[in-house]
């Protein structure tokens, strides 16, 4: 059965080697901008906006459920 | 007065077998485990709570025309399963994997344990009083694979007599994996080793991780048709989650449709734990190897690493094998705490999380290969 | 022409039969009380609209084939009103009822409006052109149990074919619990017993909560198994809520799931409102009986209470008996309303939470006696 | 040796065949359509994703005992469909259709897509390789319906074999509607017509939407039965929206009851995807008159509201007949697009809305047509 | 099949008929005091409520989800 | 059939009795520092605190779905 764990290590490598390669050819081909601008936010801006997120998605659920 | 002796024979203390009882005990210690011990919870309770009601005498509730009856086609078919895998694949982020690959070869080294058991468990054999089919024996191979739903899938397919048996092993063995793991890991490792820190991690595109589904699935409808049931829907739950836009779908996939699956799939497989399947010897072996199997998986992931670290370039904290278990996210946790511990500014978590659903897909493969092997 | 001719014969107008739009209009009526009046909207909406579509002519909606059709079976096996059970469950607090258990009393005497209707449906047999077997006269005397999923469960096993008159008698009546009940209330008590204040009630601890819902079930698998489908899924989701640590389960229960239910179980119920089954003398006896069953259960109620309260050592309103029958929380509302009439201080509300609960565990034992002694 | 030789011949490589293969293409052009282009994405992901798992060799996901074959069911007996539509008449608000009922009458106008190309399809079987049946021509039609459930549910009944591909034509061309519109709009209006000011819509009550939806089904019971499950869904999911007492079933009939069955129906129809039923002549013909559907359905909306103009004492902008191909809310907003690059202060979203809305009803209504005078 | 698009049309237009009907009823028998109470807070009503409205939703909803 | 009542009394006054035992075992071996300290904070606490809760659980939704 050792047949068995032979494939799941031959899928495993064959996975880690089109991952690099996918990954070589999305950073080249498609670049991002990364998603540093949507995780930094939360500390990075200032409280108003926060606060005005906070508000504006209470208000808009409390009115899609009261409504 | 007949009235009377009918209404007593009637009740439940009348009807009573030593077995139903015994199984209700065991329920009863699945209800504890998951409420006062916090064990896997989400499918224990459930189990538990399945285990008591198919074990009622008299109201048959999991016979022909009752709840739990019904309730089982949906793991007969095949579906309940699934569906937790696809929600399971929307709650899931391949991004530590996408920025470290090569910590799939842990997750693969981890399965170890799957095929170790399998042979334990027709080695088992020998014992008297024990009979392993070698379907049976994948069956139970599949818990060392440490992932609930396709623990569930594979034992549904190849050995259902044992399906509650079996899940409530593997259930049970992830919800330990704090217990498990930790002296396994420490006698395989150096303090040195533990105190390994990693590079940080690249931030992964979305595109990546859009991407990455598809590859996925596309490598097992190649190498591996028999794996695409599970690989297909945790990369439809991954798809949809990563695409961004059906979000609506993701989010149903990972919270209501995944809670209305799980109470069923909990109860159903209860259903499966009735003192004729359950009260057997083999449901000793299959508890036995069972932890075999995680502490095999562990210790081949850790010495993977190891290995590995011998190899690469950047370091690789061996304790991060451990994770390629899968478990989610247990087992990177263990990695973590056990890294903070000979290492107080040593963060693993993500860099563990790689191995870990790295774990969820080499167990999907494994069952693959079972299913594809053995029928 | 022959075309026309063809399609002026596929038309509802050519097919129309009296009996159907007789029934469309008691749909019409079950909408216009359930949007204009409020009586019980979430189950009387959809029972209405599924009693218009399974008339309409042609369409065949509830016949094989039809989207109610396949609906159905859904309560023919049991299902919806166990998963409606279990979402009750969910949302039922047992505090006010573990904080003063002796109102579990009052709960049981409450059900003697079933046992009195199961025997005024067999008395009405006199009656020519009225047939009630026993199984018929049982399950409408569930009615007098107030509890929508009770009947239908109790119905769906007993007498399916007078299940839609039974559902709509039940939910109707449920809804008319502030006109029947205060009647019967002023006329068992007097002024004085109106005024009594009850003592403060402790607070339950999560403990108590968590072990009751198994202790439940524990005492129904032993005295009465043919109630523990009803219980069991009742304590289930009693015990999800209570032991807080599957709170995403216990949420859907209540929620999303028990909702969807809903309108399943709704329009199913509402495509028994044929025709053939409704338009019978049968109908008005089961209408005429479910009220007899409410008055009965809610003055058995008030006068347990009033037999307690003079043996208790604690004061005990007499006004809370009436919410025995459950009908949650509408009954408890009413006692606590007519006890604020004669004492503005008399909040009795938390106090009527107790009966009020366990009327509904009160009515499942009842069910339970039903379904093992007619069969 | 013979083990390896029999895993070679278990992988995907060994068992593709050429049709397999190009429907996976499609499969993924379907993914690629809907995340990357935007194109109907709730649908047409879950449909792609559908193709290529049942596409997959060996694996048999679309076969009897795989999920795929258990979820066709749900089609297969209209319930996805009717659920949906329930879904969405609880998500449509009426108020702009009724506050300017003529509008109806280009929600009808645009339906004449739906027979010219039942004709055409008819047409087609000159074509050597084509064979169209008087169902399959009925619907392939109702593409023109630019209703993806209705066109599903007509499909499912008259012809599932060439369900999957009206399902794709269906949801592709409404997501098309940004592009294929306003070429036909612009060739059939002048400047001067697109310019037309509408006058502001009066505000519409609560009880004209409740009873509304009941007028509705009334209307086709009495002369159109064979369309009352597809309105009579929609009315009960309008009702249970406009009636504001079931707040809880229609939030959860417009949010997770609606996404879980578009999951499920999404892949289903991708099941259907199969080569042997696609890679047929008969699709070329479905896609072309698929367009045609479309573009003859604009063009007679748009001059019916020319019609309508001349006829009216109130102005009525030509552009709002478009939106009578329903394509809810997209060909509504391509109206008021192209009215605002003729004037910018002519908002005409709302304006558009009205026949927008009528469009499904007037699909529905078509498909009830089809329905009972094709069988 | 022209007969189909006329049943089409003949349905729609009668619809068209009794909507005139109810409406002009139901305006006539049951009037209301219309819609814009639910609609017009949104903008109307000073920041205030809406903060208030807000942080009720909120605290209410962040109970509810970790009691 | 008052047989069927009795049994719902005899199987109702039997829970009393359980129900009895029960609470006071619990009360005497797994006693509980009480829900108060879950219930209370609602009224007792400062406005800023449950501003904060608020804003929190408002924050945390909003990006939970606009990530
Ligand atoms: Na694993
Ligand atoms: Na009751
Ligand atoms: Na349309």
């Amino acid at each position: 059965m050792f047949v068995g764990m032979g494939i799941v290590f031959l899928f495993l490598t064959m996975l880690v080697i089109v991952i690099n390669m996918m990954s070589s050819l999305v950073q080249r081909f498609f670049p991002e901008v990364q998603a540093n601008t949507v995780n930094v936010p939360a500390a990075a801006i200032g409280t108003d906006k926060q606060t005005i997120a906070a508000i504006t998605a209470a208000v808009h659920q409390y009115r899609s459920k009261h409504k | 007065m007949e009235n009377l002796i009918s209404l007593w024979q009637s009740t439940g203390i009348y009807n009573f077998t030593a077995g139903q009882a015994f199984m209700m005990l065991v329920g009863f210690l699945l209800l504890f485990l998951a409420i006062k011990k916090g064990f896997e919870p989400l499918l224990l309770l459930p189990i538990g709570f399945g285990a008591i009601l198919s074990n009622i005498p008299v109201a048959g509730i999991a016979e022909e025309g009752g709840l739990l009856y019904y309730l089982y086609f949906g793991i007969k078919a095949g579906i309940f399963p699934l569906l937790i895998f696809m929600g399971v694949g929307a709650m899931t982020d391949f991004g530590p994997m996408l920025a470290n690959p090569k910590t799939l070869l842990l997750g693969a080294a981890a399965q170890f344990g799957i095929f170790a058991s399998l042979i334990g468990a027709l080695a088992l054999n020998v014992v008297p009083g024990l009979e392993f089919t070698l379907k049976d024996a994948a069956a139970i191979g599949i818990i060392g694979g440490a992932d609930g739903p396709t623990a569930i899938y594979v034992a549904s397919k190849l050995s259902p007599d044992l399906l509650g048996a079996i899940a409530v092993a593997a259930y049970s063995y992830m919800a330990l994996v704090p217990l498990i793991q930790p002296p396994i890991m420490r006698a395989l490792t150096t303090e040195d080793e533990r105190k390994i820190e990693m590079q940080q991690l690249r931030v992964v595109g979305k595109t990546e991780k859009i991407v990455f589904p598809l590859m996925l699935l596309f490598l097992s409808i190649l190498l591996l048709p028999s794996a695409t049931p599970l690989i297909g829907m945790f990369a439809l739950g991954n798809l949809m989650n990563a695409c961004g836009v059906v979000e609506r779908l993701s989010q149903t996939a990972q919270n209501e449709l995944i809670n209305i699956v799980t109470i069923f799939l909990g109860l159903s497989v209860g259903s499966k734990l009735s003192a004729h399947a359950f009260l057997q010897m083999e449901t000793l072996g299959i508890l036995a190897l069972g932890a075999i199997a995680f502490a095999i998986g562990t210790a081949a992931g850790v010495i993977m690493a190891k290995i590995m670290n011998k190899f690469s370039d950047t370091p690789i904290n061996p304790l991060i094998g451990a994770a390629g278990v899968s478990a989610v996210p247990m087992a990177a946790r263990v990695a973590n705490k056990l890294g903070l511990e000979s290492n107080p500014h040593n963060f693993l978590l993500m860099h563990a999380m790689g191995p870990n659903v790295a774990g969820v897909i080499g167990s999907a493969v494994a069952a693959g290969v079972l299913l594809s092997l053995v029928k």
